[in-house]
C-alpha cells in the first residue's frame, strides 16, 4: 500500500500557483528524493505533508494528501499528524537547550514524563541518528555548542523521539561541509529500513547516492518521477534530461 | 561550465570518428592487399595499427577525465562509457587488420595457390558492418545500427562456406594445407571484425536509447 | 484515552491564552484613544473660545491681563528654534560620534567608551538641566551676555541630551551594516575611512535618518531641563541670546495654578505638542518604511 | 603617485574629523559626570537619608522608597501586559491583520509622546476624571502607560530575533503554540524582554514631568497608594527650582547619577548572563 | 616566472597556528584551487596573498609571499596590493547602490573621474563578468535586487574594474544554487586568459572541472601541489588519496 | 555514504572474482575435455558461457551506477573503470573457451588421429596466466601482474610451435587436414586467451598505480 498518496494538488499562496496538480505515491521504506531548480516548489511541496504550510498566510490547498489512505486535510488533529510525520529541517535548529532536553523535547510534548522512559527515548533516539557515540558523555552539553554537521544529527535525533512514520527532510546537508553530509547521508540511509523519506535536495549527486525514487519539479510541475537509477541514466522527458545534464537555464 | 562539457564531448566525438576512419581505412587496406597481393600496402596496414594503439589510449584517457571532471550523467553518462567500450572494439579490429596483414606478409613470399571466390565478399561484408556501425554513431542512427547487428549472420555464414570451402581445397591438394591455414585465419579474423563491428552498433544502440540491443555478441 | 484528555486540556488552554494576550494586546490602543480623548476634548473647547487663528498665531501671551490673551505662536516658534539649534549642534557631532565608535575606537577604549553613551542615554533630564542651570546658563552669561537663559544654551543642552539617542541608533545601524561591505571596499584597495564613509555608512543611511528623527522627537518633547535653562519669556524670539520659552514650558510653568480658560489653553497647548510629535512620528514610520 | 596621495590625504581629514567628534562627545560627558561628582558628594551627609523630611535636614530618603515603589508599581502593570501585547503581535496575529497595524501605530504613538503630555493626561484622567488626586497610583498609572510601549517594543524586538526555525522545529515535532511559546520562543527571549524592562526602570526613575502633576510633590514616605509622594527626580527638581538647597541638589544628583549606573550595569550583566550559551540562534 | 609565490610562510592567530611552512608557486593566467577540510587554512592563506589578514586582530606572519617577485609584507602601499589583487567573496556582496556604482566604485576609489572613462570601465567590466546583457538596461537598477547568482557576477566585475593582475575566490559560488554557480564556473574559465586566479573551494568536482592545479591542505599545511588532473586521479599522498575519495574523518 | 560506497566496491569486486573464477573454470574443463575427448564436459562450457555473459552484463551495470551515484575519483574511479574493461577480457576468455568447446563437439565425432605434445602445454600456460592475472587482483600484487605480461611470450611461442607441428603433421596425413585446422584453431584460441589475461594483468597494473604497463599487448 502507498503510504503516501498525493492527489490532484494544487497549492496557492495567494494569487500565485506554486504547484500544479502533482500526483505521485510513495512507499513504505523507500527514500524519495525532490530535485528540480530553486523556486521549484520542492519545499512547498514537502511541508503539505505535514501540514507546515498552515503557518504560511494566504497558502490554500485544493486536492488530496492520503496518509495510509486518510486525508491529512481532513478532520483531523495537526499535532498528531506532525508527530506521525516528523521533519528535519535545510539549517541545522536545535533549540537553546541541553541535547537531552531537545531530544525528550517532543515525547514530552506528547505527555511522557517518565525519567526512564525519557533515558530509553533519548539513547535510542541518539543512537539512531548516530550521534549517541560523540555526545553520550555530554548530554547536558548546550547543543548549540555542537558542530553544524552534530547538530543536524541531533536534530534527526529528536525528530525520531516522537517515533514518527515519516520523515520529511528539506536540504538536510545543504548547510553543511562535504564530511557532515556524507556522515547524513549514511543515517539517512540507515534510517530507510524503519521509515519513509521524502529529501529535497538540489544535490543531484545526493539524490543518485540516497534516494530509491527521484521526482523531478519544474515551475510547480511534477515533471518525472521515477527509480532514482533510472531517472538519472534514461530519463524520459527531455526537460528532466536537460536540467541533470546541466544543459538547463 | 556546461558549454566547457560539450566542447570536450565534441573533441571526443571527433576524435572517435577519427579512430574510426583509421580502423577502417586499415581494413580496406588490408582487403586491397589481399586481393592484389600487394606486400606494400600490408606493411603500411601493420604500421597503422600503431596509430590507432595511440588513439585509443588518448580516448580512453579523455573519457576518464571527462568522467573525473564532469561527473556525467543521463546520456552524457552513457555517451561516454559508450566511447570508452567501443574504443576496445575498434582497437581490436585494427589488430586484427594487423594480424591479416601479418598473414599476408608470410602468404605472398608463397605463390598464392588458389584465389579464394568467397573471402573478398566476406571482406566487403565485414567493412560494410564497420563502416555502418560508425555512421550509425555519427547520426545517432539506431535503425542503422540495428541493421549492422542483423547483417553479422551474413558474415557468419560466409565464415562457415570459406571454411567448407577450404577443407574440400585440401583434400585435393595437401601442399595447399599450409596456405589454406593461413587463409582460414584471415578468414576467421573477418568473421571477428564483423563481430566487433556489431559490437559498435550495439553501443551506439546503448548511448542512445540506455538499453542493450538484445544480448550482445558473444560468440566469436 | 489519556492522550484525549491532554488534547482536551491544551486546547482549551491554547483558546484561553490566546484571549488573554488579545486583550492584553488591546490595551495600548485603549491608552491612546484615552490620552487623545482626554487632551482633546479638555483643550479643543478653549481653542474654540480663543479661536483657532488667534490660539496658534497670535503673538501674545498673557493668561492674567483683562481681558485674557492666548496666542502660543511665541511658544511654537520658541520649540522650533531651540530644537534647530539642537540639531545643528547634535546631529553632525552624534552620528560622526557613532561613525567613531563602531569603526575607529580601539576595542579596549570601546569597552568603556560603549557604557558612557549608555550612561549619558540614562542620566535624567533633571540631571542634565540642573547641570545646564549651575554650569551653561553663567558660561553663557560671560561668553554671549545678557543673563545667559538663552535660545543658545537650551540649544546647547538639547544638542547634548539628543547625542546618546542619534549616537546608539546610528552605531548600531553602522554596525548592522553587514562587513562584506566594508570587506568589499577595502579588497579593491580602498582605505579604511574611505571604505566606512563611501561604503559602510550610505549602507547604514536609513538608521542613521531614524535616528536623527527620533533625536528630534526628543528635543521638541523635552521639558524639564529645557524649563531650568531658557528663561520661558512668553515673547516671540529676540535673538539668540535672549531667554524664549517652548510649549512643554509653557504647560509645566502654568498648569500648577491655573484655571478655567487659562488652564484650557495649556491642555490646548498641549494638543499642538501632541500633533507636532504625531507629524514627526509619521515623517519616521515613512522612512522606517523606506528601510524596509 | 599624486592619485595615491589624493585617497591618503582625502582619508586624514575624514579620521580627523571624526575624532574630533567623539572627543567633544565624550569630553562634554565626562565633564557633566565629574562636575557633578566633584561638587556633589562632600553633600552627601548621613542627615540627607533620614527617615522623615524636613526643611531642615532636605533627606532623600522619603524619595527614594518612593522610587522604588512607583517603579514597582508601574511594572507590575505594564510588564505583563507589554509582554503578552508582545507575544500577540509577533506569534498569534497575522500580518495582514488590521489590528496589528492598529496596536503598531497605537504603541508608535505612545512611545513618541512626549512625558509632559502623559503628565497631562494622568491629571485630567487619573488625577481628575477617576478623582485619584495626586497619588502614588495615578503617577505609577501614568508611568506604565508611558514605559508599555517601550516593553512592546522590547518583547516583539526579542521574539523576532528568536528564529523561525525554532518554531517550526517545535511545531514540526507535533507541539502546539503555547507550548512552543512558553517553552522555546520565551528562553531565547529572556535577555531582551528583561533588557526592555531594566530600561524602562530607568525611565521611571528619571522621569519629572510626567509625575509633578499625577503624583505630586509631598517629601514623605507615601503612607497608601492614594498618598501624594515624590520622586528622586521630582526632588531634584523642587530642590534646584526652589533655588535654596543648591549643595543637595548637587547630591541627589549623585545618587541619581549613582542608580543609574547602577541600572546599567545590571542590565548589562543580566543580558550577557543569558545569552551566555545561547550565542548563535 | 612565477606570479605569486609562497616562501616558508607561517601564520599565527595569536597563539594558534594556522599555517605550517607552506611553499607553493603559481603561475600567470592559471587558476588555482585551494581544497582542504573546514578549518584547514583556505581562507586564511587565501587571505594573505592580498593582506586581507591585516584585518584580523592578532594575526602574524613570518616567511614571504612575493608577487612579481616582490615580497607583498615588505615596503608596500597595501591599498595598490590590493588593487592589483582582486577578491570575490563566499556570499555575494555588492553595495547597496546601482549597478553602475558598484563597478565604478573601484576605479573612482583610485581617482578616476571621467564620466566616459567610468562607462567604459563599467561597461568593459561588466562583460568581462557575463553580466552586460542582463543589466545593459537597468544599469542605475539597485545591486540587491538582482539574484544571488547576478550578484556574484555583478561582484567579479566590480573586482574587475580596477584593473587587478590577480583573482582570489574565496568559495565563489557555495552561496549559489547549481545554474548559477555552472554561470559563475564558465566566467572564471574565460577570465582565465588575462588573469591569475585562485580559488578556495569546499566543492572538489568544481576543483576538477575550473582549475589547472590543486592544492590540497589539512591541518594548515600544504600536503599536495599538483596539475588538478593528476592530484585527482593518482594523488601521491594518502591523505589526498583518502580526502578526496571521502574516505576522510 | 562511504561506507555504502565501500560495500558496494566489496559487492563489486566479489562480483569480479566470481566471474574470474567461472572463466577459470571453463578454461580448465575446455582443457580436460581436449585432453580426455570429453563431449559432455565440452557442453558444459558451451553452457556456462551464458553465465560469464550475464556477470558482464551486471558487472558493467554496477559499474554504470557506481559512477553515476558516486562520482568516484582517484584509486575508486580507476579500479572501477578497469573492472569496467577487464570484464570485457573476461567476457571473451569465456566466449574463447566456449568456441573451443564447440570444435571439440566435431572433434570427437571424428576419432583424434594423433595427440599433439605441445597443445595441452599451452593449455596449461594459458591457465597459469588468466589464474595468475587473477590473483594478481585479488591482492594488488603489481609483480604478479607484470609476471603474467611478461609470460605472454612463452605462450606465444608455443603457438608457433604448435602451428609447425601441425603443418608437419598435414605434410605427412592428408586426412589429417580437417582436424588440424581445427586443432589449430583451438591452439589460436589458448593464445588469445593469454593475450586477454595479459591485458587483464595490465589492468591490474593501471588500477594500482595509474599508469599503463608499457603498451598494452596488441596482437592477437
Ligand atoms: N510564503 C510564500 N508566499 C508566496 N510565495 C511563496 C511562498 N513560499 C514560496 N513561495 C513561492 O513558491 C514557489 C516555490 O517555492 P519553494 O520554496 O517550494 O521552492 P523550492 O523548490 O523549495 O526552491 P529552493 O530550491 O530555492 O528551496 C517559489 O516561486 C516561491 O517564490
Ligand atoms: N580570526 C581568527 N582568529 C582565530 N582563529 C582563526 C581566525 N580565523 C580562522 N581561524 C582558525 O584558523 C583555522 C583556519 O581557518 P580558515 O578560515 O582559513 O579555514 P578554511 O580552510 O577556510 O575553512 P572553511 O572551509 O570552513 O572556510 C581554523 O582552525 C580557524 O578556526
Ligand atoms: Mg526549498
Ligand atoms: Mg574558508
Ligand atoms: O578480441 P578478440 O580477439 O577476442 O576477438
Amino acid at each position: 500500500m502507498d503510504k503516501i498518496k498525493i492527489e490532484n494538488l494544487n497549492l496557492y499562496y495567494n494569487d500565485f500557483q506554486a504547484l500544479k496538480n502533482i500526483n505521485m505515491s510513495t512507499q513504505q521504506n523507500k527514500i524519495t528524493a525532490f530535485i528540480g531548480p530553486s523556486g521549484c516548489g520542492k519545499s512547498t511541496l514537502l511541508k503539505t505533508l505535514n501540514r507546515m504550510n498552515d503557518l504560511v498566510e494566504g497558502c490554500r490547498i485544493t486536492g488530496k494528501v492520503l496518509l495510509d489512505n486518510e486525508d491529512i486535510y481532513g478532520n483531523i488533529d495537526v499535532n498528531m499528524l506532525r508527530k506521525r510525520v516528523g521533519m528535519v529541517f535545510q539549517k541545522p535548529n536545535p533549540f537553546p537547550m541541553s541535547i537531552y532536553d531537545n531530544v525528550a523535547y517532543g515525547p514530552r510534548t506528547h505527555g511522557i514524563r517518565s525519567k526512564r522512559k525519557l533515558d530509553e527515548i533519548v539513547e535510542r533516539s541518539l543512537r539512531l541518528g548516530a550521534i549517541w557515540d560523540e555526545v553520550k558523555d555530554n548530554l547536558n552539553k548546550n547543543a548549540l555548542q555542537l558542530s553544524g554537521g552534530q547538530q543536524q544529527r541531533i536534530c534527526i535525533a529528536r525528530a525520531l523521539a516522537v517515533n514518527p512514520e515519516v520523515l520529511l527532510m528539506d536540504e538536510p546537508t545543504s548547510a553543511l561541509d562535504p564530511i557532515s553530509t556524507l556522515k547524513i547521508e549514511e543515517v539517512i540511509q540507515t534510517l530507510k529500513k524503519d521509515y519513509t523519506i521524502v529529501i529535497v535536495t538540489h544535490n543531484m549527486q545526493q539524490a543518485t547516492r540516497v534516494s530509491d525514487k527521484t521526482a523531478f519539479f519544474l515551475l510547480g510541475e511534477l515533471i518525472e518521477y521515477e527509480d532514482t537509477e533510472i531517472l538519472f541514466s534514461t530519463p524520459k522527458d527531455q526537460r528532466t534530461e536537460d536540467y541533470i545534464t546541466g544543459r538547463f537555464g | 561550465m556546461r558549454s566547457r562539457f560539450d566542447k570536450e564531448l565534441d573533441l571526443l566525438n571527433n576524435e572517435l570518428i577519427e579512430m574510426a576512419s583509421l580502423v577502417e581505412k586499415s581494413i580496406e587496406n588490408v582487403t586491397q592487399a589481399l586481393i592484389h597481393k600487394d606486400v606494400e600496402l600490408a606493411k603500411e596496414v601493420i604500421e597503422a595499427d600503431k596509430e590507432i594503439d595511440n588513439m585509443e589510449n588518448n580516448i580512453e584517457a579523455r573519457c576518464l577525465r571527462l568522467i573525473l571532471q564532469q561527473h556525467p550523467v543521463a546520456r552524457d553518462l552513457r555517451l561516454i562509457s559508450s566511447i570508452l567500450k567501443m574504443i576496445t572494439d575498434l582497437e581490436r579490429i585494427g589488430d586484427q587488420a594487423q594480424d591479416i596483414g601479418e598473414i599476408l606478409l608470410t602468404l605472398s613470399k608463397q605463390n598464392f595457390k588458389r584465389d579464394l571466390i568467397y573471402l573478398p565478399k566476406m571482406a566487403e561484408a565485414t567493412i560494410k558492418m564497420v563502416k555502418e556501425s560508425i555512421d550509425a554513431f555519427v547520426n545517432s542512427d539506431i535503425e542503422l545500427a540495428n541493421q549492422v547487428i542483423e547483417y553479422d549472420d551474413v558474415v557468419d555464414n560466409l565464415f562457415v562456406t570459406i571454411k567448407d570451402e577450404l577443407i574440400t581445397l585440401i583434400r585435393e591438394d595437401v601442399d595447399f594445407g599450409e596456405q589454406s591455414i593461413d587463409l582460414l585465419m584471415i578468414a576467421k579474423y573477418f568473421e571477428r571484425i564483423g563481430d566487433h563491428a556489431q559490437n559498435i552498433a550495439e553501443w551506439v544502440v546503448f548511448s542512445i536509447t540506455g538499453e542493450h540491443a538484445g544480448e550482445r555478441k558473444i560468440q566469436d | 484515552m489519556n492522550k484525549v484528555g491532554i488534547n482536551m486540556k491544551s486546547k482549551f488552554l491554547e483558546k484561553l491564552m490566546e484571549i488573554v494576550f488579545f486583550i492584553s494586546a488591546c490595551v495600548s490602543i485603549i491608552s491612546v484613544i484615552l490620552i487623545c480623548f482626554f487632551i482633546f476634548v479638555n483643550g479643543f473647547p478653549a481653542i474654540a473660545e480663543i479661536g483657532v487663528f488667534k490660539f496658534l498665531l497670535g503673538k501674545d501671551w498673557s493668561p492674567s491681563n483683562v481681558p485674557p490673551s492666548f496666542g502660543i505662536f511665541p511658544m511654537i516658534l520658541g520649540s522650533l528654534y531651540v530644537t534647530a539649534g539642537a540639531i545643528i549642534i547634535g546631529v553632525p557631532i552624534g552620528v560622526l560620534t557613532a561613525i567613531y565608535l563602531a569603526k575607529f575606537c580601539p576595542k579596549k577604549l570601546y569597552n568603556f567608551l560603549k557604557p558612557a553613551v549608555n550612561l549619558m542615554a540614562g542620566i535624567p533630564s533633571i540631571v542634565y538641566g540642573f547641570f545646564g542651570l549651575v554650569v551653561l546658563v553663567p558660561l553663557s552669561k560671560n561668553i554671549f551676555g545678557g543673563n545667559g537663559y538663552s535660545i543658545i544654551t537650551a540649544s546647547f543642552l538639547l544638542g547634548v541630551m539628543i547625542l546618546p539617542t542619534i549616537i546608539s541608533l546610528s552605531e548600531a545601524a553602522i554596525r548592522a551594516v553587514p562587513r562584506s561591505y566594508y570587506e568589499g571596499s577595502v579588497a579593491l584597495g580602498a582605505t579604511h575611512e574611505y571604505s566606512t564613509i563611501f561604503a559602510v555608512v550610505p549602507a547604514a543611511k536609513s538608521g542613521i535618518i531614524a535616528s536623527i528623527i527620533l533625536g528630534i522627537g526628543r528635543a521638541i518633547g523635552e521639558t524639564i531641563a529645557v524649563v531650568m535653562v531658557a528663561g520661558n519669556q512668553a515673547r516671540m524670539p529676540a535673538g539668540l541670546t535672549k531667554g524664549i520659552r517652548t510649549l512643554t514650558a509653557n504647560i509645566v510653568i502654568e498648569m500648577g495654578y491655573a484655571a478655567e480658560l487659562h488652564r484650557g489653553a495649556l491642555i490646548g497647548t498641549g494638543v499642538v505638542l501632541f500633533v507636532f510629535i504625531l507629524l514627526i512620528n509619521g515623517i519616521f514610520s515613512v522612512v522606517k518604511r523606506r528601510m524596509a | 603617485m599624486n592619485r595615491l596621495s589624493r585617497l591618503s590625504r582625502l582619508s586624514r581629514l575624514i579620521r580627523y574629523t571624526i575624532k574630533f567628534s567623539a572627543i567633544i562627545t565624550f569630553g562634554v560627558l565626562f565633564f557633566i559626570i565629574v562636575y557633578i561628582l566633584v561638587r556633589g558628594i562632600p553633600y552627601l551627609k548621613p542627615s540627607l537619608f533620614a527617615l522623615e523630611y524636613t526643611t531642615e535636614n532636605v533627606s532623600l530618603l522619603p524619595a527614594i522608597i518612593t522610587t522604588i515603589i512607583m517603579t514597582v508599581l508601574a511594572l507590575l502593570i505594564s510588564a505583563p501586559i507589554g509582554i503578552f501585547t508582545g507575544f500577540y503581535l509577533v506569534e498569534y496575529a497575522r500580518s495582514g491583520n488590521k489590528l496589528v497595524e492598529i496596536i503598531r501605530i497605537t504603541t508608535e504613538t505612545l512611545s513618541g509622546i512626549p512625558s509632559i503630555v502623559y503628565g497631562l493626561f494622568g491629571l485630567l484622567f487619573f488625577v481628575t476624571a477617576l478623582g485619584w488626586s495626586f497619588s502614588i497610583i495615578a503617577g505609577a498609572f501614568t508611568l506604565a502607560i508611558m514605559i508599555l510601549p517601550l516593553i512592546i517594543r522590547s518583547t516583539e524586538e526579542a521574539l523576532l530575533t528568536v528564529p523561525n526555525l525554532l518554531r517550526e522545529a517545535s511545531y514540526g515535532l507535533g507541539a502546539g503554540k503555547l507550548r512552543t511559546i512558553f517553552r522555546i520562543v520565551l528562553p531565547s527571549a529572556m535577555p531582551g524582554i528583561l533588557a526592555g524592562i531594566i530600561l524602562s526602570i530607568g525611565r521611571i526613575v528619571g522621569e519629572t514631568a510626567a509625575l509633578i502633576y499625577t503624583a505630586g510633590t509631598v517629601a514623605k514616605i507615601p503612607e497608601n497608594l492614594f498618598a501624594s509622594g515624590r520622586t528622586l527626580a521630582i526632588h531634584m527638581y523642587v530642590l534646584s527650582s526652589e533655588g535654596l538647597y543648591t549643595n543637595q541638589a548637587y547630591a541627589t544628583a549623585v545618587v541619581l547619577l549613582i542608580v543609574v549606573i547602577g541600572i546599567n550595569a545590571l542590565s548589562t550583566t543580566i543580558s550577557k548572563k543569558l545569552t551566555k550559551g545561547n550565542i548563535d540562534g
